[in-house]
């Protein structure tokens, strides 16, 4: 069996930083995996990689068995990888709605030339548009706040937007960075909610989490990162339970 | 003097004082106008902006000829008026300020400078039969670009061949250029180059001065470097500050120029003894300069005379028509001034068409005087 | 000779734009308003100054009592202007085109007193000249590079050894924060208006005696100023200095291989390849 | 009435170059200080075809049109590397080096003097002489470019751009290409200001670099922020009212001869004045 998205030998430098060293992984297909390390240990810098955001120096990614190396953040998307933001970056100035039908594929009249000349196949377009987007805000519990702007949101459903958005994309794997952080409470249990029911749907999530007690409730699988390279992969009882790994994770602070 | 209209200070009373004033204009057409209107003229002039050190002597030209007629009785016994707009030297300001002009105020003479401007409104003065005097502007295309632009000085071009012709008798073959980079530096500079290197001079090398600037040093260097025998300077402003600099730079070139150089605080200053230039032959008494300083606060220099004479001369005209009982309208001025063809006021102008000739001397600055060297008649 | 001429008169003419770009820098990078005003003030030294010979005091006078006039003006126009349009949450645009008329106010203010015309000052002093190896400098020429080259040693003595200093450099990096801090940026912003404007009235009373005065003529001399600023690095006041004398120096040099009509044009062409292969400006401050 | 007729005729043709900076700057958030620079490239290629004859309005048009596409796409290119103040200067050379090439290019635009006697608009065979006819012609591209601003506004299309604005790296995760959506903004930019230019040719019969430097393009920045930025109505409000307000300052009395500098005073404390009290503008979204 080939893994659903494979990443092979990654390094990438840089300057005097050796941000990723010989990074190696798999991601199964259908499940929640967190990626877990101390802060610096390379977990967003892996995600660039992934998407297309960052060139590694060495090394390849293949999704679905198909290489990813060299294919436009664009390409990326389209062949089913989407991500989200640790710090959200919605866009501020947009309603809710637009946020998500923003990244909504495919749509008629997303070029100047189709929106000026052909206005009432763009307006149906928008209309199918702006149906998906809320089916979509729907699934994440958003609907009722379609037509806000995203400045009058609380945090968490903020937090919930940012997954929105992935989703519209049409993802099959979600990269999530750090869905959950600086939430508690009911709003933490909406995004576990969620991420839950995603899973049950069939959606891969890789995802990176601080949050030990989260990692425990979501994560099928998690993978344990330091300065750049893989230290241990495993349950999630396993690594939060192996003293090594809770030395790196804690050592600096304790 | 009333810079505009009191009894307007918004948008909507435009158009009713439009609608009164045709009601009115229409009513009063059989009755003789009363004696005390005044004559209303219009000018569009550059008051603000970086050219408003020319627009506003300009603006005093005509200030101070219309305060010299009115004294005298205005004409036919009805005091002159001139209203002046602000044009910042901007073509699409000043359609704007001449449609103005003629729509609300009617009158049948604009008074314009500069020749951007100019050029922008001639096609309106040929369209609506309105006289545009322009009293400083020399572009050459200014002589063919309406029937209804006058041009009360010659063309930049009549000059600048008396001086080619005074440099290369006196034996100076060599010559380089400082101009400035608008219409009439331009110009002044082509002409310049066509007419000398036609009788046999060359031209070294030629460097700009963006308007209103009045740092020449590295012009001044560069085409020091060159060792010209002559430096035909194109400047309408800071030519005191050319002097300083020049002054400087102790050169033993003979600086040139055109009636351009008549600022009175240039003129005195050291650095530009020995400096040459044609000058329009002016007949001012210093009586009507020391009126002029008194009225104005400013001496009279270049602008201030050329429109004083401009003034005068368009003045002297309509009033020779109201002495006439005849109607005042851009096409009848334009008639009488053709059928006077010869004013002697401040300047001796002469029409034989659109474009006055004048008596162009050369004369050369020694202690802030213009002592006569040559004299020599513009085509 | 001509090369070694043209290079003197463009590092003369530029030690005068280093003190506009960086004082103009120092409120940049501190307050992130494009201040155009600033150009303003730097006229309406070099009119004050000379008022003052009109007055009969000498117009090096102008040296000492012009900073101070401009920093009660600098300090006003953030207390009146700025300030309150910060409150209002005004855009970097908004406060531009506020700024861009107030420009407006200050030279029509000026053209209505002193009449648009070119002024000069009377002083002969000025234009005493010094021969230096073949390059012939006036007075007040050799006194801009000399005061250029002072103020800018103090204003960096201030920047880097005061607690102004610090202030500043804190406020400049996170206003936010500083906010928290209890820095009170505000009364930073006051300060750095008042200091820069009495920077800016020391080249605007200098210029204006070697070159003579115009009302509108602030304009280009701040706009060749905020490129330098840019070019060298926001925040960087060396870099401004540096960058303000490299552009005087190229526009004088240029002329030397190409008409003056296009030194601008082609100065400014460089200028934008040069942003395209060093998008951050040669000496930006890191982070 | 042609008083009238012209002040609408030129409001009309600020409008369409004020939707031309509105899409770029507010809609975009490329803030190009070279608008103007557009604008002339549109006005002198029309002058220069009807000018030599080379081609008559309509084509002349619609070549200006292509030429300011592409003229603006490249001007703009710089945006995708170099961005916020950086690009502003960048955008700054651009302008200063387009005013030189106005200026100096004589024999394609007639140099400093201006190209004079640009014949009148004629359509089917009629010439556009009488000033009615001048604005009912610009009023109609005027509706036509307000409309194509509109339909662009709701579009998916519109809805991209104004996320590239707020994160172009957002935008980028989801799947849209930034690069393409901001050249297809320039590329419409540039046609609004290749139109815009061509009316004010035909309309003034002539053209030359005073319309087109930075103060022209301050003007249009000017326009869209007091209009209100971001909108359709903002863009069409804006001209109409700045051009109107110098208009109505000419009937305010003001009995000295320095009444020109007073009133161009006035108008900046005009401009402060809606800073303060309306930042987003008459009709701008509220920020």
């Amino acid at each position: 069996m080939t893994a659903y998205l494979e990443v092979q030998g990654v390094n990438k430098r840089f300057g005097g930083l050796q941000a990723l060293q010989d990074c190696s992984f798999t991601v199964g297909q259908g499940r929640i995996t967190c990626l877990v390390g101390p802060n610096g240990a390379g977990k967003t810098t892996i995600f660039n990689a992934i998407t297309g955001a960052l060139r590694p120096d060495s090394g390849h990614v293949a999704f679905r068995g198909a290489a990813l190396s060299g294919l436009s953040t664009q390409a990326i998307v389209r062949a089913g990888i989407a991500r989200s933001f640790q710090n959200l970056r919605l866009y501020a100035e947009l309603t809710v709605l637009d946020n998500v039908a923003s990244a909504i594929p495919g749509q008629f009249g997303e070029e100047p030339l189709g929106a000026l000349f052909r206005p009432f196949r763009t307006a149906a377009g928008q209309r199918r548009t702006r149906a998906a987007a809320m089916d979509t805000l729907a699934h994440v519990g958003l609907a009722d706040r379609a037509g806000t702007h995203v400045r009058n949101l609380s945090y968490g459903e903020q937090k919930l937007l940012c997954i929105a958005r992935v989703l519209a994309t049409g993802a099959k794997l979600l990269l999530l960075d750090e869905p959950t952080s600086g939430l508690s409470g009911a709003a933490l249990e909406a995004v576990l909610g969620l991420l839950r029911r995603l899973r049950d749907e069939g959606r891969t999530q890789l995802i990176v989490e601080h949050n030990t007690r989260v990692v425990m409730a979501v994560a099928d699988e998690v993978l344990f990162l330091h300065q750049g390279h893989l230290m241990a992969q495993g349950t999630p009882a396993a690594i939060t339970t192996d003293p090594a790994l809770a030395e790196i994770y804690f050592g600096g602070v304790l | 003097m009333r810079d505009h209209e009191a009894d307007t200070t918004g948008l909507a009373p435009i158009f009713s004082r439009r609608l009164l004033g045709g009601l009115l204009l229409a009513a009063s057409a059989s009755r003789a106008a009363r004696a005390a209107d005044p004559i209303r003229l219009g000018a569009v002039l550059p008051l603000t902006g970086p050219s408003a050190a020319t627009g506003t002597q300009q603006q005093r030209g005509l200030q101070f000829a219309m305060t010299r007629f009115n004294a005298a009785g205005g004409l036919a016994g009805r005091p002159i008026e001139i209203l002046f707009e602000d044009n910042q030297a901007k073509p699409d300001q000043s359609v704007l300020a001449f449609n103005k002009l003629a729509d609300l105020n009617k009158v049948p003479v604009i008074f314009s400078g500069y020749s951007g401007p100019t050029l922008a409104m001639a096609p309106l003065a040929s369209r609506r039969k309105i006289l545009l005097v322009n009293g400083a502007a020399q572009a050459d295309r200014l002589a063919t670009a309406s029937l209804y632009l006058i041009n009360t000085l010659p063309v930049i071009k009549d000059e600048v061949a008396v001086l080619a012709r005074y440099l290369v008798e006196t034996g100076k073959k060599r010559a380089a250029i400082l101009f400035q980079n608008d219409a009439a530096g331009t110009t002044g500079r082509d002409d310049f180059i066509e007419a000398y290197t036609k009788l046999g001079g060359a031209v070294l090398g030629q460097e700009q001065s963006s308007f209103s600037q009045t740092d020449f040093r590295p012009a001044l260097l560069k085409l020091n470097s060159l060792q010209p025998e002559a430096l035909f300077v194109m400047l309408s402003d800071g030519l005191s500050a050319l002097a300083e600099q020049a002054q400087q730079m102790k050169q033993d070139y003979l600086v040139c120029g055109t009636s351009f150089f008549a600022d009175p605080l240039a003129m005195r200053h050291p650095g530009a003894v020995g400096w040459i230039h044609t000058q329009l032959r002016v007949k001012a008494p210093p009586e009507i300069a020391e009126a002029f300083q008194k009225q104005t606060g400013t001496e009279m220099e270049f602008f201030g005379s050329q429109y004083f004479n401009a003034g005068s001369i368009i003045f002297r005209t309509v009033g020779r028509l109201l002495d006439a009982h005849k109607e005042v309208t851009g096409e009848s001025v334009r008639a009488e001034l053709f059928a006077i063809r010869d004013f002697n006021e401040l300047i001796p102008t002469s029409f034989k068409t659109n474009t006055a000739s004048m008596q162009v001397d050369v004369v050369r600055i020694e202690d802030g005087m213009d002592v006569f060297v040559k004299s020599y008649t513009s085509e | 000779m001509l090369l070694l001429q043209l290079l003197v008169n463009g590092l003369v003419t530029g030690c005068a734009l280093a003190v506009v770009s960086f004082s103009f820098s120092l409120v940049y990078s501190t307050t992130r308003v494009f201040h155009v005003v600033h150009a303003g003030l730097y006229t309406l030294a070099g009119y004050g100054a000379w008022s003052l010979e009109r007055a009969g005091i000498p117009a090096w006078w102008g040296l000492v009592v012009l900073p101070l006039v401009c920093a009660g003006l600098g300090a006003l126009v953030q207390l009146w202007l700025y300030a309150p349009l910060e409150q209002r949450r005004a855009t970097h645009l908004v406060m531009l085109i506020a700024s861009l008329g107030l420009l407006a106010v200050v030279q029509n203010a000026i053209a209505a007193v002193y009449t648009p015309n070119i002024l000069q000052f009377t002083d002969p002093w000025r234009a005493r000249t010094v021969a230096l190896g073949g390059v012939v400098l006036t007075a007040v020429q050799v006194a801009t590079v000399v005061l250029s080259l002072v103020v800018f040693g103090l204003t960096l003595l201030l920047t880097r050894r005061t607690l102004l200093g610090k202030r500043i450099r804190a406020v400049a990096s996170n206003p936010f924060l500083a906010e928290i801090t209890r820095l009170r940026p505000g009364r930073t912003y006051v300060a750095v208006m008042a200091l820069a404007s009495a920077l800016v009235a020391v080249p605007g009373v200098l210029v204006g005696m070697d070159l003579g005065l115009q009302p509108y003529g602030g304009t280009t001399v701040l706009l060749t100023g905020t490129v330098a600023v840019i070019a060298g690095g926001i925040g960087s006041l060396g870099g401004a200095f540096l960058l303000s004398v490299i552009i005087t120096v190229l526009q004088n040099l240029s002329l030397l291989v190409m008409p003056g009509q296009w030194s601008v044009g082609i100065t400014f062409l460089v200028f934008v390849l040069f942003m395209l292969l060093r998008p951050r400006g040669l000496f930006a401050r890191a982070g | 009435m042609d008083y009238f007729y012209s002040y609408a005729t030129l409001a009309a043709i600020y409008v369409v170059l004020g939707l031309s900076t509105n899409l770029l700057v507010g809609i975009v958030g490329i803030f190009s200080v070279s608008q103007a620079a557009i604008f002339g490239v549109g006005a002198y290629v029309t002058g220069y075809c009807l000018v030599n004859e080379v081609v008559g309005f309509v084509p002349a048009m619609l070549l200006s049109a292509l030429a300011c596409l592409l003229v603006n796409v490249v001007v703009t290119l710089p945006a995708l590397r170099v961005s916020g103040d950086y690009f502003v200067v960048t955008s700054f050379g651009i302008q200063l080096l387009a005013t030189a090439v106005f200026t100096n290019w004589t024999g394609a635009t007639g140099g400093a003097s201006g190209l004079p006697g640009v014949p009148p608009a004629s359509l089917l065979g009629t010439e556009l002489v009488e000033a009615w006819q001048n604005l009912a012609l610009a009023l109609g591209l005027m509706a036509l470019c307000c409309l194509l601003f509109h339909l662009l506004l709701r579009s998916p299309y519109g809805r991209l751009l104004r996320a590239v604005r707020e994160d172009e790296l957002a935008v980028a995760a989801s799947g849209k290409g930034v690069l393409r959506a901001k050249v297809g903004a320039a590329a419409l930019a540039g046609v609004f200001g290749g139109v815009g230019g061509s009316l004010y040719a035909v309309f003034l019969s002539f053209v030359d670099p005073s319309s087109f430097d930075l103060n022209g393009s301050v003007l249009l920045l000017t326009m869209v922020v007091v209009g209100g930025a971001r909108t359709l109505l903002g863009s069409v409000i804006g001209p109409f009212l700045l051009l109107a307000l110098p208009q109505v300052l000419t009937m305010v009395e003001i009995p000295t001869t320095a009444a020109a500098a007073a009133r161009q005073g006035l108008y900046g404390a005009l401009l402060i004045a809606f800073m303060v009290f309306r930042p987003q503008g008459l009709a701008g979204e509220k920020l």
